[in-house]
């Protein structure tokens, strides 16, 4: 049905003519969900920009053919092109938050759609929008469409967004990681109804994802993009399973899985290389540097009885403001020197806990143990308090966590002189370049900004300006959840070395069961707010006891990877 | 240093944006003229010795003037090139400080109410709407009489400028607290800022070592925009009677004094100034868009 | 919602305390009202005794207290100048200033609303360049020689339009208006648009940028790639969700509009609130300028709430939670 | 015909007695009548009173008032309604009441005789009440308009009821006061006007505007350097005069010390003749006449312009131009390098007084001497020169009487509170023969006894340099061509002289 024949995309810009898309093929069968996989930047979202015909100015296609049945894509006028799109091609887009008007209820903004393209009635259009809604699976749908986006969920939301994207009966629905933004059951829910209507309708899907997983479950076929080529395509138990690019393997390699924990990922070899040729001081001198403070061992950190409660917004003079509970009376221990796992739900009060414990939040009630003494609580817990530098953080978002402003020499050097351990300028800019060599990257590294970095040698410097503070206990909030699984598996080995190397005491947050199993001794799994479950990491894995971890572990998408493939890297590795 | 400014974006969008070229041409024209004034003009307005009133109302070079005076002279004899050149000068300082004033009192204040939010936050929003409910020439009649009252008048004189900066500062600032403290509200909660906040540090450095340089870009915007409009607004000002007066030859002033001449013959003694002034304040004003797509590469 | 309404009400009256306050303070400041009061010829004894009588010389405490309280019973006092109640004269010049200041608006509006859309819409077009540098020298030039320059060229030159004052007015009841007739339009216009010109620009640009955000959000181009009609993603997706930015900015304008409409009137002769002030502070005529301050501020405040009250009409995200 | 004229100021109240101010009296002579008035010509003619004659045996005045007048509501004129305007006044609710400081009592004889009796003899009293306007008793007091409003409006505020050719019809204050003429008057009308509409124009160039659009036909003052592109206008015409204003320099005679100098502030050069007379003699006159004021301008020998009763002939030569005499006259008082100063002007008060004054200062450079120029508006201006805050400073003097002794006695006397003489002499120039010249002009009748003793009182102060006269203001009104009127030297605007072709 869809035919994309040798397409060449180039964006013409500052630096001469990039071409974000190189002689891909690919096609596509009535009711076959075709997966599009690659890292950032691969260029997959391009491929259905260029396939929809809304390529960002000032990208072009400049080779290649598109056909959808016997139209020639390509060649359409403005205004025939613009007819097509809506009848006969859809998109869905990642983010259902932001792709609805908020100014438009569900019902108009479906009904304009549906007349844009039929002429029918607005009572006809406003039935069908109803029925669609059911069909994608909102209860009470007649009563809600009504609503404005704002008053629904976010998986209601995207199940909207499908909505508007089916309700003129396309033959191809392009869907840009369209589950990106859910938690999993959400996300199972809205793979499923894709799945349905593949099935039923027979549309075709071009489903957009970085997450092997979400194939594995979902695709027929699958196209593995790198660099704007294509590097492998075929059906999807291949691809995954008997992947023949060596890309592709060390692709397969690098994703966490849920079913065995492994010592260290296979990485797969990007220009993310380690750069040498370090100026001056070296990882060693970094790790002496480390290792000489006083207390060597790593600490153990607990909650009792935590419970944290936020104050919404006053919108009445007689009622008071609601309270939410985003804690609820949460205990947990970590032991000195082991890796605890934090999983739960978005929402379900993760970065709260990490915020109590770093002291960004008041609890209500409860008290915190650092090693056997009382740890004081945000308000109470002074500036110069001791445990700033012992306890550090590693956040999500490599991209915000670091001053874009600041160079990475000073953005390294600000523990150090924060607090007090090294009084020399020089010899703060000497260590940072050896804690530099220690995280893997290039000590000439100190002088440039962050922004000249990607996520992963961003998060490395994140992790180097942590331990540069000398820390006990590093709390990791989601640290790779923004990283493509290669480079993720890079992090993921450079934490784990590291935690082995100077026995850190981590708490390790994310809502990846798989990366959580990979990483962590001990699990804790959070629920609105209460703890569900809690115990040693593999007897977790291996055997779930709360119903919720259950439910929570059988809709995680999960690749089985080829076992082979993973005792390969086993020993490749040790 | 110098590579990275020549390498970056800013640069290189600038060549290729014909306007903000031409309007950079004009602000460096205009403000070389105003800072070399006392080197470049033959006269010197402030000195009164050096121009006479047999000089007076003689019409540009080619409306048959005296060569002497390329634009012609005023009603006093001045040279109208001399005078506009200290005109720019004058204006330009009363709009750079009562900007720098604003800048530094606004985003002060916008900063601590956005991190500190609360009772501060609210405290300093409605300070801000007080000076909003006072708009800009209010506030400047108001300053302005304040200081006749409180001030005696030989120091009054000389500190015409400075209460005219003060006044219009004061009917500036809310726009850079009000931008500033929405843009902390954003950044406060970026994890850089937390990390700060985790490790420690005071406050004072979290917001100006941190939190600042991350917000500027909007601010350097309406820097710009808000020279232009303090530029603008001396001149209403010097129109209302309140601003400076008639020997301090600002452009506003000197628009004044032209406005009794526009129906008399001698129009140069108002377009000339008039037409400095705007081409000032509309280059500023292509400058400021053009740092604003920059700050903004999705509009670009 | 209408607690929300509460809150800004309490605000409101805080911002005119204050801003009585600072009205007050200019009356200590500004000059030598009876110097203006008297003749030439009337002596230093007589001036003194007029200074006592007019309570001139109580304290500052005394004075602040003395107005607050009397305007807070609805006596705002006598002017200097004419001897007259300061609300009657107030209140006869609101609707001159006011009917200008609306005209101002909605010129800056329907001109500016669909000049930002084409230049946002239209980015790098020879007119959109036009417009954008005609508006930008339009706004820096001073008013009061824009003003000057279009009484003499409509009014003189080509004598279309009265040149000053406020003819053709229609009293309805108490407000005289000049919208109901021809001639109460041709006086208005030219004064409106002098006031205009920077709020269209204003508007315009504001317009433009937004507009041009908007155009890349997500849910514009979901909506485009759903086939939706230039048209309709124009004017019904991105304006609406362009003006929720823009009414902020207009309202809290809207002060500037008053403050601006000062040279304005002056310029051509408007009898509204703001050449009555100009004219007071030239006879330093303390109580007019006080009471001047706050029934700004008191406009300012209104504006304020209705800019409000359009967001929660405009924003369903900011209406109550609706049960579903 | 309708008759729209504009001025710069609005009549701030329709009350004859509240306020001495010119806007004020010029307005309301249209609507109210004095016992006397001035003609064309500025001299004095019945009005209300068809003559009058000094009391015998007793100092004063006695009016014999003109029979059949009656007010605009119908009531009828009588003594009763002058005793009463006087008392009215003279109360201290009013600001004319100065005028009537001489008057020791007022006594009606019958319906149509009053007798003002004053201290000392007066020759000059008739001349000093031209502008004391009579208002109808029953009127004022029906309408609690017995006193002048102080600090509240009254019904005299907005109302008018004269015995004038014109009444008040509406009023709209700072946008319209209209007048309609008086069926009754009781003189002759010479004028056409049917209705005449006034309008405050504020903004000079709006004012011109409105002229050259024609929706004015007439407009007091415009900017003389507008008055020759009106004057080439078709259909327009410009009426130039003298106005009975002298503008001066005053100096500060009695400071020990300058208050602005950066080099001499030990010592106030301005206490030296010579330093006074340098001053004179920096000041081009002709430049300023031809380049700020379009040679509309007549320098002033004395602070009366010629013409003025009391004007003095024999003094009519001013200091010339001479900067290096001035310069000699500077070395010789021990300021060979000249000395700086402070030079305070208004600016807003008086025809292109703030130009004026930078073109002075920078006169007064050339010979050294450095005027460190301030200005502002008059509100801050008087209480400056009240509070004695100036090296030199501009006034412009208008003789409410049009008398020599007007100026004399606010000008040249010793400050005195108590005799309130001297009140705007802020320099405090003190000649006690001056002083003893006063009253003796003010009672001589015997004109050439009475001109001689101003004569020496002139010459006492060119000699001693008390004020350095520069010239006499002009008047500059434009109309359009078909409009026919008197323009008087003391600026007033009679709607009674107009004539619409
Ligand atoms: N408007 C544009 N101008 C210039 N370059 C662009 C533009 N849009 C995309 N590119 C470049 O094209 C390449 C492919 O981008 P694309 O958005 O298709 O990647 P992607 O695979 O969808 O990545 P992600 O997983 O991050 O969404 C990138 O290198 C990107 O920098
Ligand atoms: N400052 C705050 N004020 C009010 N509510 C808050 C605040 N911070 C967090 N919450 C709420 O507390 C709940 C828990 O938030 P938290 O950030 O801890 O979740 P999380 O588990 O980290 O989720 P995610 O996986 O999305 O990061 C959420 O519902 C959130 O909306
Ligand atoms: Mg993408
Ligand atoms: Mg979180
Ligand atoms: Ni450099």
């Amino acid at each position: 049905m869809l035919t994309v024949e040798n397409l060449t995309v180039q964006f013409p810009g500052r630096f001469g003519t990039f071409t974000a898309i190189e002689d891909v093929s690919l096609t596509i069968e009535r009711g076959e969900i075709h997966g599009l996989v690659g890292e950032s930047g691969a260029g997959k979202s391009t491929i259905g920009a260029a396939i929809i015909g809304l390529l960002q100015p000032p990208g072009f296609v400049s080779n290649g053919s598109i056909h959808l049945g016997d139209t020639d894509l390509l060649i359409l006028g403005d205004d025939e092109a613009h007819q097509t799109r809506g009848k006969r091609i859809s998109m869905i887009f990642q983010d259902p938050q932001t792709s609805l008007n908020p100014l438009m209820t569900i019902e108009d903004q479906l009904i304009e759609t549906i007349q844009t393209h039929e002429d029918i009635s607005t009572e006809d259009a406003r039935s069908r929008a109803i029925s669609l809604l059911e069909e994608t699976g909102i209860e009470n749908a007649s009563q809600r469409i009504k609503a404005y986006p704002h008053q629904f969920s976010g998986g209601m939301r995207q199940r909207v967004v499908i909505a508007l994207a089916l309700c003129t009966n396309p033959e191809l629905i392009i869907a840009d990681e369209p589950t990106t933004a859910l938690d999993v059951a959400v996300q199972s829910q809205v793979l499923d109804l894709i799945r349905g209507l593949a099935n039923t309708r027979g549309i075709g899907f071009l489903l957009i994802t970085h997450d092997i997983g979400v194939i594995a479950q979902t695709c027929q076929n699958v196209t593995v993009l790198r660099g704007g080529q294509v590097m492998e395509h075929g059906p999807t138990q291949q691809v995954l399973n008997a992947p023949e690019h060596p890309y592709t393997q060390s692709l397969m390699a690098a994703v966490p899985r849920l079913d065995v924990k492994l010592d260290r990922f296979l990485v797969p070899d990007t220009e993310e290389g380690v750069e040498t040729a370090p100026i001056g001081r070296s990882a060693e001198d970094a790790e002496r540097w480390l290792r000489s403070g006083d207390e060597m061992l790593g600490q153990g950190l607990s909650m009792e009885g935590v419970t944290v409660k936020f104050t919404g917004a006053r919108d009445s003079l007689f009622r008071k403001p609601e309270v939410f509970v985003a804690l609820d009376d949460v205990s947990m221990t970590i032991r000195p020197g082991t890796v605890m796992g934090l999983v739960g739900e978005s929402g379900s009060g993760k970065s709260t806990m990490a915020k109590v414990l770093t002291g960004l939040v008041q609890p209500t009630a409860g008290t915190l143990k650092l090693n056997d003494s009382t740890l004081p609580l945000a308000r109470q817990r002074g500036r110069k308090d001791p445990s700033r530098r012992v306890i550090q953080m590693v956040f999500q978002d490599p991209y915000s966590s670091l001053n874009s402003r600041h160079r990475i020499g000073d953005i390294l050097a600000e523990p150090l002189w924060l607090y007090g351990l090294e009084n020399d300028r020089a010899k703060r800019r000497d260590l940072a370049a050896a804690m530099l060599d220690l995280v893997g990257l290039s000590a000439d590294a100190i002088n440039r900004y962050p922004h000249q970095f990607s996520g992963g040698q961003r998060q490395r410097i994140a992790v180097a300006r942590s331990l540069l503070a000398r820390p006990r206990v590093l709390i990791c909030d989601e640290p790779t959840s923004a990283l493509d699984v290669s480079i993720q598996a890079q992090v993921l080995n450079l934490l784990k070395d590291l935690q082995a190397r100077f026995s850190l005491t981590i708490l390790f947050i994310s809502h990846n069961l798989a990366v959580v199993r990979q990483m962590s001794d001990d699990i804790t799994v959070l629920k609105s707010g209460k703890v569900v479950e809690a115990g040693p990491s593999e007897a977790f894995f291996n055997d779930p006891q709360a119903d919720y971890s259950q439910e929570l572990l059988s809709l995680t998408p999960n690749y089985v990877g080829q076992k082979g493939v993973a005792s390969q890297t086993l020993v490749t590795e040790v | 240093m110098m590579s990275r400014f020549f390498q970056s974006d800013g640069v290189y969008y600038f060549l290729r944006t014909p306007s903000a070229i031409v309007a950079a041409i004009i602000v460096v024209i205009i403000v070389g003229g105003a800072i070399f004034a006392p080197w470049i003009a033959q006269s010197n307005p402030y000195d009164l010795a050096s121009f006479s009133l047999m000089d007076g109302l003689l019409p540009p070079v080619w409306q048959g003037g005296d060569p002497r005076f390329l634009l012609g002279t005023d009603n006093q004899g001045r040279d109208m090139v001399s005078s506009i050149l200290y005109g720019a000068r004058l204006s330009l300082f009363i709009g750079f400080m009562s900007m720098a004033i604003a800048t530094v009192l606004g985003v002060g204040l916008g900063l601590a109410a956005g991190y500190y939010g609360g009772r501060f936050d609210a405290i300093v929003m409605r300070i801000a709407d007080v000076q909003l409910a006072l708009p800009a020439i209010l506030t400047a009649l108001l300053i302005d009489g304040i200081s006749r009252g409180l001030l005696p008048p030989s120091v009054q004189q000389d500190l015409r400028v400075v209460v005219l900066i003060i006044a219009i500062a004061l009917s500036l600032w809310v726009n850079f607290a009000r931008t500033a403290r929405a843009s902390v509200f954003v950044e406060r909660n970026k994890d850089y800022v937390q990390a700060a906040m985790i490790m420690g540090q005071r406050p004072s450095r979290v917001m100006l070592r941190h939190i600042l340089p991350n917000i500027m870009g909007p601010l350097l915007v309406i820097m710009t925009v808000d020279l232009a409009s303090a530029i603008l607004l001396e001149a209403t000002l010097s129109f209302l009677g309140i601003g400076l007066p008639a020997d301090s030859p600002s452009l506003g002033t000197l628009i004044r004094i032209g406005m009794q001449f526009q129906l008399s013959g001698e129009w140069w003694i108002l377009w000339v100034p008039t037409i400095v002034l705007a081409a000032l304040v509309v280059s500023i004003n292509i400058l400021g868009d053009f740092l604003r797509d920059i700050f903004n590469p999705r509009l670009r | 919602m209408a607690y929300f309404i509460l809150k800004r009400l309490f605000q409101s009256i805080f911002v005119m305390l204050a801003v009585a306050f600072l009205a007050f303070s200019l009356f200590r400041f500004v000059g030598d009202p009876v110097s203006q009061m008297t003749g030439v010829e009337t002596s230093v004894q007589d001036q003194e005794q007029l200074r006592e009588e007019l309570g001139l010389n109580d304290p500052f405490v005394v004075q602040f207290y003395r107005f607050t309280t009397d305007i807070l019973k609805g006596d705002f006092g006598y002017s200097y100048r004419t001897r007259q109640p300061v609300n009657e004269m107030i209140a006869s010049r609101i609707p001159a200033t006011i009917e200008l200041g609306i005209t101002a608006l909605m010129i800056s509006l329907i001109v500016g609303i669909p000049a930002g859309v084409y230049t946002a819409l239209r980015t790098r077009g020879f007119a959109t360049q036009t417009i954008l540098l005609t508006t930008l020298v339009g706004v820096s030039i001073p008013t009061f020689v824009i003003g000057i320059v279009l009484i003499f060229l409509f009014g003189v030159t080509l004598g279309w339009m009265p040149t000053f004052g406020r003819g053709g007015t229609v009293d309805l009841g108490g407000w005289t208006t000049s919208f109901l007739t021809l001639e109460g339009w041709s006086y208005l216009i030219l004064p409106a648009i002098t006031l205009g010109v920077y709020q269209l620009t204003l508007t315009m640009r504001l317009v433009r940028a937004e507009m041009m955000e908007v155009m890349r959000s997500d849910y514009i181009r979901f909506a485009t790639a759903r086939g939706i009609p230039q048209r309709k993603l124009h004017y019904r997706h991105a304006l609406g969700n362009t003006m929720i930015p823009v009414i902020t900015i207009i309202g809290l304008q809207f002060g500037g509009v008053i403050a601006f409409s000062i040279v304005t009137e002056s310029v051509f002769q408007w009898p509204g609130m703001g050449l009555l002030f100009l004219e007071s502070v030239r006879f330093v005529d303390i109580p007019v300028m006080g009471v001047y301050l706050v029934v700004i501020a008191f406009f300012f405040v209104l504006v304020n709430l209705v800019v409000d009250i359009l967001y929660l009409m405009i924003d369903p995200r900011l209406r109550v939670k609706e049960a579903i | 015909e309708t008759f729209r004229w504009a001025s710069t100021t609005d009549p701030q109240t329709m009350d004859p007695h509240a306020v001495n101010s010119a806007p004020v009296l010029s307005f309301l002579n249209n609507v109210y009548e004095g016992l006397v008035r001035r003609d064309r010509g500025m001299s004095i003619e019945g009005s209300l009173a068809e003559s009058w004659e000094p009391l015998e045996g007793e100092n004063g005045w006695r009016f014999n008032l003109r029979e059949g007048v009656t007010f605009a509501d119908g009531a009828a004129f009588t003594a009763e309604d002058v005793l009463f305007s006087y008392q009215r006044a003279s109360n201290e609710a009013a600001d004319v009441r100065s005028w009537f400081s001489p008057v020791t009592d007022v006594r009606v004889v019958d319906d149509y005789t009053v007798d003002f009796i004053t201290s000392a003899p007066n020759p000059l009293f008739p001349d000093s009440i031209a502008n004391f306007m009579i208002l109808d008793k029953d009127w004022a007091e029906t309408n609690d308009a017995a006193l002048p409003a102080t600090d509240a409006e009254n019904f005299a505020t907005m109302n008018a009821n004269g015995t004038g050719p014109f009444m008040l019809s509406s009023r709209d204050p700072g946008v319209q006061t209209v007048l309609v003429p008086n069926p009754n008057w009781w003189g002759e009308v010479e004028h056409n006007v049917t209705e005449g509409i006034f309008t405050p124009i504020g903004n000079s160039a709006t004012g011109l505007a409105a002229l050259l659009s024609g929706e004015i036909d007439f407009i007091q003052p415009i900017p003389l350097q507008d008055a020759a592109q009106v004057e080439e206008r078709d259909g327009y015409s410009v009426l130039e005069g003298e106005e009975t204003r002298v503008i001066m320099f005053g100096f500060p005679h009695e400071h020990d010390t300058l208050l602005y100098s950066t080099d001499v502030t030990d010592a106030n050069p301005f206490q030296d003749v010579r330093v006074r007379q340098a001053a004179a003699h920096a000041i081009d006159i002709d430049a300023i006449d031809r380049v700020l004021f379009r040679g509309k301008i007549e320098p002033a020998s004395q602070l009366v312009p010629a013409g003025i009763s009391g004007y003095s002939e024999e003094n009519s030569d001013r200091l010339g131009y001479d900067p290096d005499r001035a310069k000699e006259l500077l070395a010789e008082a021990g300021y060979p390098d000249g000395f700086s100063f402070g030079l305070k002007c208004p600016n807003d008060r008086y025809i292109n007084d703030e130009a004026l004054c930078r073109a002075a200062a920078s006169m007064f450079a050339a010979v050294g001497m450095d005027a460190e120029l301030s200005t502002g508006p008059v509100r801050d201006y008087w209480p400056q020169l009240r509070e004695d805050d100036f090296d030199m400073y501009l006034l412009g003097w208008s003789p409410g009487t049009f008398d020599m002794e007007h100026p004399i006695r606010f000008l040249k006397h010793t400050q005195d509170d108590e005799k309130r003489l001297g009140s705007w002499n802020f320099g405090n120039f003190s000649n006690a023969r001056v002083d003893e010249l006063l009253p003796l002009i003010q009672q001589e009748v015997d004109l050439e006894a009475r001109q001689a003793m101003i004569d020496e009182v002139v010459a006492i102060s060119q000699e001693e340099m008390a004020y350095i006269p520069l010239y006499t203001q002009p008047l500059i009104w434009a109309a359009k061509d078909n409009v026919d009127m008197v323009q008087r030297a003391d600026n007033f605007f009679l709607l009674r002289w107009v004539t619409v072709e």
